[in-house]
């Protein structure tokens, strides 16, 4: 029974995963790191379907769907912004901004 | 006319047929063209109220109950059903509602003369809120036809209103809209408590009412969230600020149902919803006290501002702040006379308020001006409207023979042995009312003619004429011989005394010894 | 200190390395490939936890697909190393705090033992019960007799028959998005 | 006939309602609009002699008549649209019907050229109409209906000629100040409800002394109410004010409704309610004394007054100073004797300063002249042109000053008879009975002035006027004479036994006031020498201020009002009315007003509640949207710091 260090595991990669996110500027990267959060949550879930059956494993394949479209889209939108105002950082991006 | 009723089923399908009429109608007004869209409105609304007029028969005077009972499933897993019946309270204010349509919709024939298929969809919209409101006795449906009718009023206000309209329409939706949302979390909570308690997760009226018992340690909390909701819509003192807003910038046929009818509503709230689930608090000394204080401060205190407003139609919703403050006032009473009463001026105040509204819209019509500076002799040009203004006036006032007497007198009488000195003030605004009244007539008709743009205003016209007589006619009729409108709630009226007699503090004064009137 | 806990340190050791060299990175391109290697450690983890097929699709999908396409997307945009590629050292402080309380948090979780998970679920009330597919009762260990690939497609393609297919329609839309977003003129 | 005594009430009404028609479509039809006018009037009238006969051949015992169910609300409050025929309400029918018949009469003369002609005789009917109600009805919601419908056709005939602002402002006051009445009979009838358990007077009578302790906050407090309302409707202290005013309206109008009949409703009242009276011995004297200092300081008003109406409204307003002097002592019988003879007189008078009114516009029409036609400095001589409105007016003059055997002299004497045998136990009485004497000096030179002003002497109205004036039509002086026969000899409905008489109304009353009487101490007339001593007095004031009064008017040159001197000290004060008007618009309207539209609306409702309260809340939603949108910079690093800000909250509550 791997569960518990399991857990321990995708705990510290999803920190790591945040980490990333706030500490990096280039957009690519942030989006790698979110991708790793969500690797580990599905360690998470794959290590918890190890006692509660396979729907953990579905959980994943899942996630594992969604992150392919998210990645696709994400990347997509990251190609027009960077279109627009020719930069990868971060701080240039506030089209949000109201 | 009762036995014919019941041979066709009558009992069985009207109040459906009055809630699907309008909803019928809507549709068909977008998709036909403009010029028909008046024509299909007046021809639903004549339906209705040939159709609607039928309950004054069918209903069962003997019966103090709930009548017309329809208790169908719609979402089943959480206790919502389409529960529908009314009961004399609700009676009346049903039959006010089908009487209204056809005028309102008469007497919006020449003052709408733009988006005229918006507008009277919107009103037939309105229709069925009222009508929803009055019969639903499942809470969620309520609150559904609660919300339903703030949205045509706030477009019909907004968007055919005269200058200011969107500062009063979003007045008017936020004002209102802050009440009923607490509303919804006290209608949650209860059904959550009592389903908790029973077993049983029900909305429907009659099974909340019966197991409120289980309510009362939220007895505060509940009250207010509901109290909140009804006083805004009453409007009661100091919540009132939104009327006269919204009843000056409301074209015509706005200003009229939110006078006849939606205004109603909030009484009929408390009178149905708020005292009943939570007697022992609504009742207690306390929010009696601060309740029906709060009614006699309004009563006076609209009279007293509606005496100093230059624009006429601000007046007469001021006028409305006072004449629901005896409604509420006549709920605090808690007898049979007063609540019969505060039923009575719910009627009354309708029909009177209701005419003269329809009078100042026709006199805006004319002139575009509502201002009572504007006018000032106008008996001379047209002394069939001064005619009319001049007893509606004097209903709205309280003449006796005429409608408005009768509730305030009940309200008043009814009221007095506990709370006499609030009634003593309160009566103070016999007055008060003459005076604003007075003068604004004076202002308006009498006086020396002194704008010569008013030469050409012509008297009423024959479609104005039919808007009026019925409503005044029905004037005469309350004021002179009520006795068949009281017998119908005199029921209801009485069941509710019974309902919360238990939790009523003692009266201040004895009560009266029933003496046999030598006849 | 069995060989399973052996292998499975190994492998932790290599995805949290691989991880942190991932972010500190200044090259993206670095960082992608970093992200690839914490991806692969994950992959051997799975293995251990007897999710084989996730294990394979861990690999193919992630390690394969998404990160080839962040890495076409890294060379697509062909920046410069950006001047300030870190940010200021109070995000520092403040991303590390966080990342130790996050840390510090997810692992207490993993004080929710089985039998304290049990214990919750069961007292949970009818109307929040997850319906019984969701825990078929298997707490054995040991291979499933219906194969590495069958134990996933069994449930799949039944109990979650509808969220499949409906993963097709993410995708189409992922596919129209993306055409939509990134090509200049339609 | 009393079972069809509704139809007293319904045949005005019908008749106002085929005015108020004929008003509107063909407003020209004068004659069918006399016919029917007069016609209702006649007809009830013939109803009322009908009823007077059945009970006068009755056993003195009211006949109750259920028209029907009004508010039927619950057991115990249901009120009955019911009329009650007895002594009293026959007395009241015959004043109003008869007077009323007579004046109805005067005004086809008098309103003649009028173009509102159709709506005057609508609003007379209806007048008529709800009068009948007011003294017919069987309970106090009932008569309240006739008194504010009286209210209200006061209020339209006081502002018919509705285009002069200041006649429409009269109206206006005299209802408020009705109302203020109102106010008082309302809370009354509460009251009684609560603790006497009925409204209907028959009942009242009968169970208010069993409920009610005598003398008791309760019955007292009742009382003084009710005694509001009488106020209002019958222009005492403080609520007179109106009378004068109401002047405003046609003449023929003063005389019905400010004269004859609605403002002795008051007086009505009190009897028809005089348990209750009775059971308040300090409401009793608060009548009393009210009534007497009206009397007194109307009558000093009316000493300087020059508007021929204005005198008359101030001699009413004091003459019901007296019949409230004569209720307020117990004596019922003597305050309705005075009502009634005082119908017949001040009718005459003020139909005969109408016909004054009238001949003088017509003169003055004719001349062009734009001089006040009511002023009686433009007055004088009228004699020559008009001997029988002077001779008819002279006898109404002779019997309000109270000389004998004019019906005012037995009426008036019988209260201050009553006053000052009450006095010999509460000297509060003997006050009153000195402001009555008073009074009744002032009542003889008032009148007397009125007279030499305008009969006697020489014409001031200027000499192309002069020509034009004449004597009323046939049509104006019949009722006038009439009356003038009525006030000679009204008074023998209650002659007192010195001159051999029964006190014959006294007696016929006696089954409406005794209920009350016998809860009182009796009233111990005063006989013998007394009595002659005071008839003597009584009559020495009459003919002391008759003769001064024209005395001293003709003495004096009256200067035409254009070239008057402003009036000083006392005069002035008693010319301007005491200046009670400007003292209750300083006092009361104008703060109140001030209060209304300053603090209430646009302090409280504006400020307060729409821009402090409403406002502010929306200032603060606004406000926090703002800071919001700071939050909102549109850096994703930022907004995931806060998402992971977020997370760790999260989790902390799920991991504590």
């Amino acid at each position: 029974m791997l569960l518990g260090p399991s857990l321990a595991l995708s705990a510290v990669l999803f920190a790591l995963g945040v980490v990333g996110v706030l500490i990096r500027r280039n957009v690519v990267v942030v989006f790698m790191c979110v991708e790793l959060m969500l690797n580990a949550v599905n360690l998470t879930l794959v290590a918890l379907a190890q006692l509660h059956g396979t729907s953990g494993q579905i959980m994943v394949f899942f996630v594992m769907t969604v992150a392919a479209a998210e990645a696709v889209v994400g990347l997509a939108i990251i190609l027009a912004i960077f279109r627009h105002v020719q930069t990868v950082d971060l701080k240039q991006f506030n089209l949000l901004k109201g | 006319m009762t036995s014919f009723l019941a041979s066709v089923g009558y009992d069985r399908w009207i109040l459906h047929v009055l809630l699907i009429l309008p909803l019928l109608g809507m549709p068909l007004i977008l998709l036909s063209p403009v010029r028909a869209a008046r024509w299909i409105a007046l021809v639903v609304a004549l339906l209705e109220f040939g159709l609607g007029i039928g309950l004054w028969w069918a209903f069962d005077a003997s019966n103090p109950g709930l009548q017309f009972v329809t208790d169908l499933p719609w979402m089943e897993g959480y206790g919502v059903g389409y529960r529908v019946g009314i009961d004399g309270i609700s009676l009346l204010m049903v039959l006010l509602s089908v009487v209204m349509m056809p005028l309102v919709v008469w007497g919006s024939w020449r003052g709408i003369d733009h988006k005229q298929r918006g507008f009277y969809t919107l009103l037939l919209a309105m229709k069925v809120g009222m009508l929803g409101v009055f019969v639903s006795m499942d809470m969620f449906l309520f609150y559904v036809f609660w919300e339903l009718l703030l949205i045509p009023m706030y477009f019909l206000i907004g968007i055919w209103g005269s200058a200011n309209r969107l500062y009063a329409a979003t007045k008017f939706i936020i004002y209102t809209f802050v009440g009923s949302l607490l509303m919804l979390v006290a209608i949650l909570w209860m059904v959550f408590q009592v389903g908790k308690a029973t077993g049983t997760y029900s909305f429907a009226y009659t099974h909340l009412l019966d197991n409120a018992a289980v309510l009362a340690p939220w007895g505060p909390w509940l009250f207010v969230a509901f109290a909140l909701a009804f006083a805004v819509k009453v409007p009661l003192f100091p919540f009132h600020t939104w009327l006269p807003d919204a009843h000056t910038e409301a074209p015509t046929a706005g200003s009229v149902d939110l006078a006849v009818i939606l205004l109603k509503m909030g009484t009929y709230g408390f009178l149905r919803f708020a005292i009943p689930f939570v007697p022992a608090f609504a009742l207690s000394k306390t929010t009696g006290l601060v309740m029906s204080g709060l009614a006699v401060i309004g009563i006076v205190y609209a009279a007293l501002v509606a005496m100093v407003q230059p624009d006429l139609k601000r007046l007469v919703a001021y006028s409305s702040v006072s004449h629901l403050g005896f409604v509420m006032l006549g709920i605090w009473g808690s007898t049979v006379e007063s609540v019969q009463g505060a039923i009575l001026v719910m009627v009354s105040h309708g029909l009177s308020t209701g005419a003269l509204f329809f009078m100042i819209g026709m006199l805006y019509e004319r002139r575009h001006t509502r201002m009572i500076s504007d006018f000032g002799g106008l008996a001379r040009v047209a002394p069939l409207m001064t005619l009319a203004f001049v007893i509606t006036a004097f209903s709205s006032i309280g003449l006796p023979g005429l409608n408005g007497f009768v509730g305030e007198f009940l309200v008043l009488i009814g009221s007095f042995g506990r709370y006499p000195i609030l009634v003593g003030v309160a009566t103070t605004v016999v007055v008060f009312s003459a005076a604003y009244m007075l003068w604004a007539t004076q202002r308006v008709f009498f006086n020396r003619f002194t704008n010569p743009r008013n030469e050409g205003i012509g008297d009423l016209n024959f479609r104005e004429i039919a808007v009026l007589t019925p409503l005044i006619a029905a004037m005469f009729w309350i004021g002179l011989y009520p006795g068949p409108l009281l017998r119908r709630t005199e029921g209801a009226a009485k069941r509710y005394i019974e309902l919360i007699s238990p939790h009523l503090p003692e009266a201040t004064l004895p009560g009266p010894i029933t003496y046999g009137a030598p006849r | 200190m069995t060989a399973l806990t052996v292998v499975f340190g190994i492998f932790a050791i290599w995805a949290v390395v691989s991880a942190l060299l991932c972010i500190t990175r200044t090259n993206a391109m670095a960082s992608a490939l970093w992200l690839v290697s914490t991806m692969f450690a994950l992959a051997g983890i799975y293995v251990l936890l007897q999710a084989e097929f996730i294990a394979a699709i861990q690999v193919l999908v992630y390690a394969g697909a998404v990160m080839v396409l962040f890495l076409f997307v890294i060379m697509l945009l062909n920046v410069e190393e950006t001047p300030r590629e870190w940010k200021r050292w109070p995000v520092w402080l403040l991303a590390s705090g966080l990342a130790a309380v996050l840390t510090a948090e997810l692992v207490t979780l993993r004080g929710y033992s089985p039998g304290r998970l049990a214990r919750e679920i069961s007292t949970m009330p009818d109307s929040m019960a997850i319906p019984a597919y969701v825990f078929p009762g298997a707490m054995g260990t040991g291979p499933d007799p219906r194969g590495v690939v069958g134990k996933i497609a069994e449930p799949l393609f039944q109990a979650y028959l509808i969220p499949f297919e409906i993963t097709s329609v993410l995708l189409l839309a992922a596919v129209i998005g993306a055409v939509v977003l990134a090509k200049k003129r339609l | 006939m009393t079972h069809f005594v509704w139809l007293a009430i319904l045949l005005p009404l019908l008749g106002a309602v085929a005015n108020g028609i004929i008003a509107v479509r063909r407003p020209d039809s004068r004659r069918l609009v006399s016919f029917i006018g007069v016609g209702v009037l006649l007809g009830a009238f013939a109803v009322s002699l009908g009823v007077l006969r059945e009970v006068a051949a009755g056993h003195g015992e009211a006949t109750k008549l259920l028209l029907w169910q009004w508010i039927p609300v619950s057991d115990r409050l249901t009120i009955d649209l019911a009329l009650q025929v007895d002594q009293l309400s026959a007395v009241m029918l015959m004043v109003i019907t008869g007077v009323g018949s007579l004046i109805h009469l005067f005004s086809v003369g008098y309103m003649q050229e009028d173009p509102g002609y159709a709506r005057y005789f609508a609003y007379l009917n209806l007048f008529v109409a709800f009068m009948l109600v007011l003294v017919l009805g069987a309970s106090l919601p009932v008569s309240f209906i006739g008194w504010e419908g009286v209210g209200l056709c006061s209020y339209l005939l006081i502002g018919f000629w509705f285009e002069v602002d200041a006649n429409s402002d009269a109206g206006k006051k005299a209802f408020l100040a009705n109302r203020i009445g109102d106010f008082g009979v309302l809370i009354a009838m509460f009251m009684l409800w609560w603790h006497v358990g009925t409204l209907d007077y028959a009942a009242l009578a009968e169970k208010a002394p069993a409920v009610l302790p005598y003398g008791g906050t309760i019955a007292t407090t009742i009382a003084l109410f009710l005694f509001l309302g009488c106020t209002g409707k019958s222009a005492q202290i403080p609520l007179f004010t109106w009378l004068p005013d109401a002047m405003a309206g046609p003449t023929p109008v003063s005389a019905l409704i400010h004269a004859a009949t609605m403002v002795t409703a008051g007086v009505f009242l009190v009897v028809r309610t005089g348990v209750i009276f009775a059971l308040a011995p300090v409401a009793m004297e608060v009548v009393a004394i009210t009534g007497a200092l009206t009397a007194f300081f109307a009558a000093t008003i009316a000493l300087r007054q020059n508007d021929i109406k204005k005198v008359l409204a101030y001699s009413t307003v004091s003459q019901l100073g007296y019949m409230f002097l004569a209720v307020g002592t117990g004596a019922f019988a003597a305050g309705i004797f005075h009502l009634v003879t005082h119908a017949f007189f001040k009718a005459l008078l003020f139909l005969g300063a109408g016909s004054v009114i009238h001949s003088m516009h017509h003169a003055q029409h004719h001349a062009g002249s734009h001089a006040d036609p009511q002023d009686m400095r433009n007055m004088g001589g009228l004699r020559k042109a008009m001997p029988w409105t002077f001779i008819l007016m002279a006898i109404a003059t002779l019997a309000i000053a109270g000389l004998p055997p004019l019906s005012g002299f037995f009426s008036k004497d019988e209260i201050l008879a009553a006053a000052f045998a009450r006095g010999e136990t509460n000297g509060l009485y003997r006050v009153a009975w000195g402001l009555g004497l008073a009074a009744a000096l002032m009542t003889a030179y008032y009148m007397s002035r009125l007279m030499a002003m305008t009969f006697l002497g020489t014409f001031r109205g200027g000499s192309d006027v002069e020509p034009h004036l004449h004597e009323a039509p046939a049509v104006m002086t019949a009722p006038l004479a009439v009356l003038g026969i009525l006030s000679v000899i009204g008074g023998a409905l209650n002659l007192p036994s010195f001159v051999g008489g029964s006190h014959g109304l006294e007696h016929w009353l006696e089954p409406v006031t005794e209920p009350a009487t016998r809860l009182m101490d009796a009233l111990v007339m005063p006989h013998g020498s007394v009595e002659y001593a005071l008839i003597a007095g009584a009559i020495a004031i009459a003919i002391t201020g008759l003769v001064v009064g024209v005395r001293s008017t003709l003495r004096s040159t009256i200067p035409t009002p254009a070239e008057a001197p402003a009036e000083t000290g006392i005069r002035r004060l008693l010319y301007g009315k005491y200046f009670i008007d400007e003292l209750y618009q300083k006092l009361f309207v104008g703060p109140l007003v001030w209060f209304s539209r300053r603090v209430l609306w646009q302090g409280f409702d504006q400020f307060l509640v729409d821009r402090m309260a409403v406002g502010g809340t929306a200032r603060v939603a606004q406000g926090l949207g703002w800071l919001g949108s700071r939050l909102q910079n549109g850096q994703v690093a930022f907004y995931v710091t806060l998402f992971a800000v977020g997370v760790v909250l999260i989790l902390r509550t799920l991991v504590g």
